[in-house]
């Protein structure tokens, strides 16, 4: 199993499963859905690794699991979190007590900071520099426009996907191993739920909304129930809104059967008007 | 017909630009110049499609806001400017509705088929088949999407503009709204996923204290990850140096604070 | 006179409220009509009431801002305008200055009368008298502001309008400032006593931080208190996690973290 | 002592008890003064409690002293908190070395956030919306005005009060019954104090209130003591004042001695103009 | 070496000692420069307790190099932090293993918020008094108003530089003995650096400056570079630039290069317009 | 000639206050009277000195922002309003530019000269000398900033104010920018050079934390120093509590959270 080609010395993890990750990381917006976003083609992504690194229907399917959860991130930088999350794979692979959770919880807290940073550098610089030169071009009828356009986005932006996916797989295998010398690896379990729930906690805050439009009293004194929740604390209706769900979750309720709720109860907040 | 079935073809072609590492294809620029080159006037094509990425500059998605549907908005506004012969301001009057319109699909299939197979996806990944998963991402995006968007494209070009704009003055406002609504719900799905996941009453309070940090102080996600990962390492050096404590404890003790 | 005594028996029964839980007795669309019935013109009594009401609808006590005293206000205003034959104007604008005349004696009295009140239920506290402390809430609430106000209602119904105008026009300015004043430094008591209370040089700390963040974060009591207990309970996890690893230290080692 | 009606199973405290308390409540605002606000009611509405639980004068009076610190919120939400403090008194009563600081505590650190979420509530919904239905009957005259008008608020309000009561008792002795259990009563006091110690450092940036308006300088230049000293850090003045008040209560001043010289100096700062 | 006059029992600090120092401190200003502002100043003023405490030339070389990092606050009040410096440096004279590091770290935690303070009441109050007085008379030509400038702003001002040494040093000495005592010396270490280092973030937040006004795309989506980074991560471009400087000094670049670099790199800056 | 050598020295001796206790000599009001005494109008010399110092009220320096020289416009500023008998006005319209244009020189001097000084005291002190450090820092502020002012006035005085006028019109404004943006970029160096001291990978999050709070929640410096003394004494009250515990452990263990 092992070449003369794997990255890390003893890994079953080579730079063609590394690349082969990156090529499938193009449809990273191909299913993009409202309900867990990119998860799977994340999943879809990483799945010749997971049958690389798990033999068995059971552990496969766990990983599996694992990785249709929520994730989102600017696409063409994805795989730095997919090199990491390969490494972490690995990790857990070989490893007798490797914590799981802790490769969600690294991949959900890095991925909001990657988005804002790949955010700007991905649309708002290397697009409109694109966009630039291409219109230039294109505004007298030259069809060199679109395809310098086309040219300048990707060369670097597909670039970087591929050089990505090795850093990540780099950095996340050297970060494990000095983890384990030094024994800390319960450490990061720990920090890292700590680490992911903030951030979770903040998306929630940021993506969640809803408003209860509904005005008490009249004149002066006029104000909505979504503005007496906000002065009770800012952001209460999506809190206890996310909270319902969670329970919801816990009751074992099919993800399509909120989803279906979701649906009429906007739909019927909108025509009745009691949210907004 | 023909230019129909190819007008169909260039936008799912636009579309797969998702399948094809998110290349841009889907821009204006891109989309006016095959309309162009299917209706046989490149030129005039390339010219609308700078036209219309002028327009729709500042349409990129960030996270969940999805911008128009550009590839419906950019295809039929560049193919009725060239066969009526009308110039970039049909292009654009016609361009930007269709492009609300067809969001509405395009959302309506976002919110509601695609989790379908994300569903079923999550039934063939509990089982370890990874081939069922990997067939719902590509089958997903393709009858989802793509498919939706290229039969949109080549049945209005069929019909014509008239039409199109009486189906757009069908719908009633508050369905667009509501599905608004409903797209500001549906991400506490895969939130209260991830909490179901990682949260346990050790840690719960880290959830309310990234919360609160967003919503008392207005902090963006990256702050809050950067505040995060210092109450982390901080706290992660308090459990070991206690741990290490623990360890030391009875042996020897002078320097148990050394590496701290 | 009777229908002065009455009135006043009026006021009394409107500030009562506060003796049988806060349940509005005083709010004008009370006191107007009760001041109607009185007067022999219930109808006139509830619309006026209704119009003073609207007028002093933002006018409710939170924390320690108190509105205009509007039973004064009300009753008075209500009185005079029902006795001259005069309408709603007149109703208010006599209420409106007297409402906030009456006020700076309420205030006086809660802040000179009634903590005396409070002292002499400590003396009876100390001593265990539970009886004493009873008499001290019934008692100070009666004199301190309950009869006050009867009074003040009484005697300006029999003197008359102008008169109550006279007086109001005796009081310097810098009085009401000076009460507003003091009224703004009061607290600082009742803080000073919960902090000789509770605080101890190790945690300590913990009062300038709730201080900083709401002065320089500006982050409300609601806000302080959720950062609050996501600190307290983190702290605690800390104490005790360190607790429960020197009750293991030198027995196993393996588990000292599973709870955590 | 022990009757069929107790709440919770060996308890002292009987449902009849725990009315009496929301009875007593209903005085809450009775005789609220500037000092320590709600303390004396707060007090008068638990003495049926202290006088079943403590036996001796001595014990009375440490509770009582313990009930007239500074109280306030929402008087018809009082009785969540007068619930948990009786719970808390009854676990004082029985149990060997409770520390009674965080009966204080606990009791400081919610009533803000109650009063947040009451006044909204109470003041900000049910109140209006009251008025909203007693104001159109009344405005022709017609005496239901009033009359709906009461009945509106003061079902669901004094309704709460008795609700709470039961709540408030039932959810402290649950929680400290919990916490009993898992050794962890000592962290509760501990735990109390900094949420308390929080909460009151909050509350007295918002309430206390002193500023010096004295000019230095003239012209562009022109500034005050006050504004030098929130330059130097927001809060500065009341911070010190508050700190100078807790110094002479630890020198054993008398809180009269200190009421009437806060008088003198707020007078005197609105004559001379030195305060405003 | 102990002389009668000595202030602490048993220390070989003399009053006269501290008033050398502070007399020195006169210069606070003399040799202040862009690089590390009041250093050199600050140890100039330091020298005759070191010379006092440490006999040999290394000792010597290490207390100077100390003293000649980074210092700023309003000069007049700089004593008070020389007294505490006075003191921290007799206690490492003193004691074997005293951590040096802390004597660095708590004139910088301290430094800040001195200078807060001090120039609101030196620069923003007394001086404006003094201005004022000063100029009313001057006005008509009155050379008592110059004169009168002058003693009104220098008699406290230098009084309190002398009165702040020796409260700085007592309050430094009795703090250091009372964290003997209590066996918490290392502690100090540890406290000092986390709040030292927490002031310098914040000092090289507000006093670093660097925008790089690049313009990216053109009319309603034109940003600038120096927007993106701050998009990012407010305040990243003087972040990221500090640590290149950090680095540069690890890899014993000397300052004068790095100064010249940054001279070069801000006068190219204005010329080309890259930096603004 | 003598009176420009004698107004070089006025000058220099306002430059002295650093020297002397930063005492204010170097303000309008100073300056101006003894330019007025030694061009032998002293009442003319303290009105336009107070004139010029209403104008420079708001000049004077906080952290690294340095005002105007106003040494050098005072002296030069009255000089020439003195000696060619116009009055406030000329002395304003000089001052205020020549203050401007000498800032530049004092600025580039405590960009690079003074620096140099500091480099050579690094030099002395790395071997103990003593006396170098001292020389560096008396010689450094006397040629690096006292002399060089000294200078300026006492040649400008002699060659007029036309001259300066020119020379004030040949420095390019991207010198001026260009020296502004070093002055931002160079505390960079005093910083990095004390987290090279103080900095280890233990408590470099707390670097951070700092940086966060100043440009996340803009919390000034004080601010910070008030967080941080919060954070680091409950980091130190953990650290002994974990101390003391470890201590005690295997000992008795009632008591070991007594002391907190
Ligand atoms: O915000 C991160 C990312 O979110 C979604 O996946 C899309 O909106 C992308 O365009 C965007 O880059
Ligand atoms: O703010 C809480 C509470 O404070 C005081 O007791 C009164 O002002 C009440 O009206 C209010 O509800
Ligand atoms: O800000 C502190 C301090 O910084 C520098 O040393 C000078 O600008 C002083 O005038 C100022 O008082």
């Amino acid at each position: 199993m092992m070449t003369s080609n794997t990255v890390k010395e003893n890994s079953m993890i080579t730079k063609k499963d590394l690349n082969k990750v990156a090529l499938r990381s193009l449809s990273m917006e191909w299913s993009w859905n409202y309900e867990r976003q990119a998860n799977l083609p994340y999943c879809y992504a990483l799945i010749p690794i997971i049958n690389k690194l798990y033999k068995t229907d059971e552990e496969r399917a766990e990983a599996m699991k694992r990785h249709l959860e929520f994730f989102n991130t600017t696409p063409h930088l994805s795989t730095l979190l997919l090199g990491i999350s390969t490494a972490m794979e690995e990790q857990n692979a070989t490893e007798e007590n490797f914590d799981t959770s802790s490769i969600n919880n690294i991949k959900i807290a890095l991925m909001g900071p990657l988005a804002g940073i790949g955010d700007s550098f991905i649309w708002g610089t290397l697009r409109i520099i694109a966009t630039g030169i291409g219109i230039s071009l294109a505004r007298q009828g030259n069809i060199l426009g679109p395809i310098l356009f086309l040219l300048v986005f990707n060369i670097p932006a597909q670039g970087l996907r591929f050089f990505l996916m090795n850093a990540g797989y780099k950095l996340g295998a050297e970060f494990l191993t000095k983890i384990e010398k030094s024994g800390l690896m319960e450490s990061l379990t720990y920090g890292a739920a700590v680490l992911g729930l903030m951030v979770i906690g903040g998306m929630t805050a940021e993506n969640v909304s809803i408003n209860i439009p509904i005005a008490i009293g009249s004149g002066d004194e006029a104000t909505t129930i979504g503005d007496i929740c906000n002065g009770i604390m800012p952001g209460l209706l999506p809190l206890a809104f996310t909270f319902v769900v969670f329970f919801l979750l816990r009751k074992n309720f099919k993800t399509t059967t909120i989803l279906l709720l979701m649906a009429v109860l906007g739909l019927a907040g909108a025509f009745f008007g009691f949210l907004g | 017909m023909l230019q129909a079935i190819l007008l169909a073809l260039v936008a799912m072609l636009g579309n797969a630009e998702y399948l094809f590492g998110t290349c841009l294809l889907s821009r204006p620029l891109v989309m006016g110049t095959l309309t162009g080159i299917v209706l046989g006037d490149i030129s005039m094509g390339v010219t609308l499609g700078a036209t219309l990425e002028l327009a729709f500059m500042g349409a990129f998605s960030v996270g969940a806001s999805i911008p128009p549907e550009m590839i419906s908005g950019t295809v039929l506004g560049t193919a009725f400017a060239i066969t009526t012969g009308t110039g970039a301001e049909a292009a654009l009057a016609l361009g930007l509705p269709i492009a609300s319109l067809v969001l509405i699909f395009k959302n309506l299939s976002m919110v509601f088929i695609l989790p379908m197979f994300v569903h079923k996806a999550d039934k063939y990944a509990a089982v370890g088949n990874y081939k069922g998963v990997e067939r719902m991402h590509l089958l997903g995006g393709f009858f989802g999407v793509n498919l939706i968007i290229g039969v949109i494209v080549g049945v209005s070009f069929y019909l014509g503009s008239p039409v199109i704009q009486g189906i757009l003055d069908m719908i009633p406002a508050w369905v667009q709204k509501g599905l608004e609504l409903t797209m500001g719900l549906l991400p506490a799905i895969g939130f209260g996923l991830l909490m179901q996941m990682i949260m346990n009453k050790n840690v719960a309070c880290f959830f309310f204290l990234g919360f609160a940090l967003s919503t008392y102080l207005k902090i963006p996600v990256t702050g809050i990850a950067i505040f995060g990962a210092i109450v982390a390492i901080v706290l992660v050096q308090i459990k070991n140096q206690n741990k290490h404590a623990v360890e030391t404890a009875g042996v020897s003790e002078g320097d148990e604070d050394d590496d701290f």
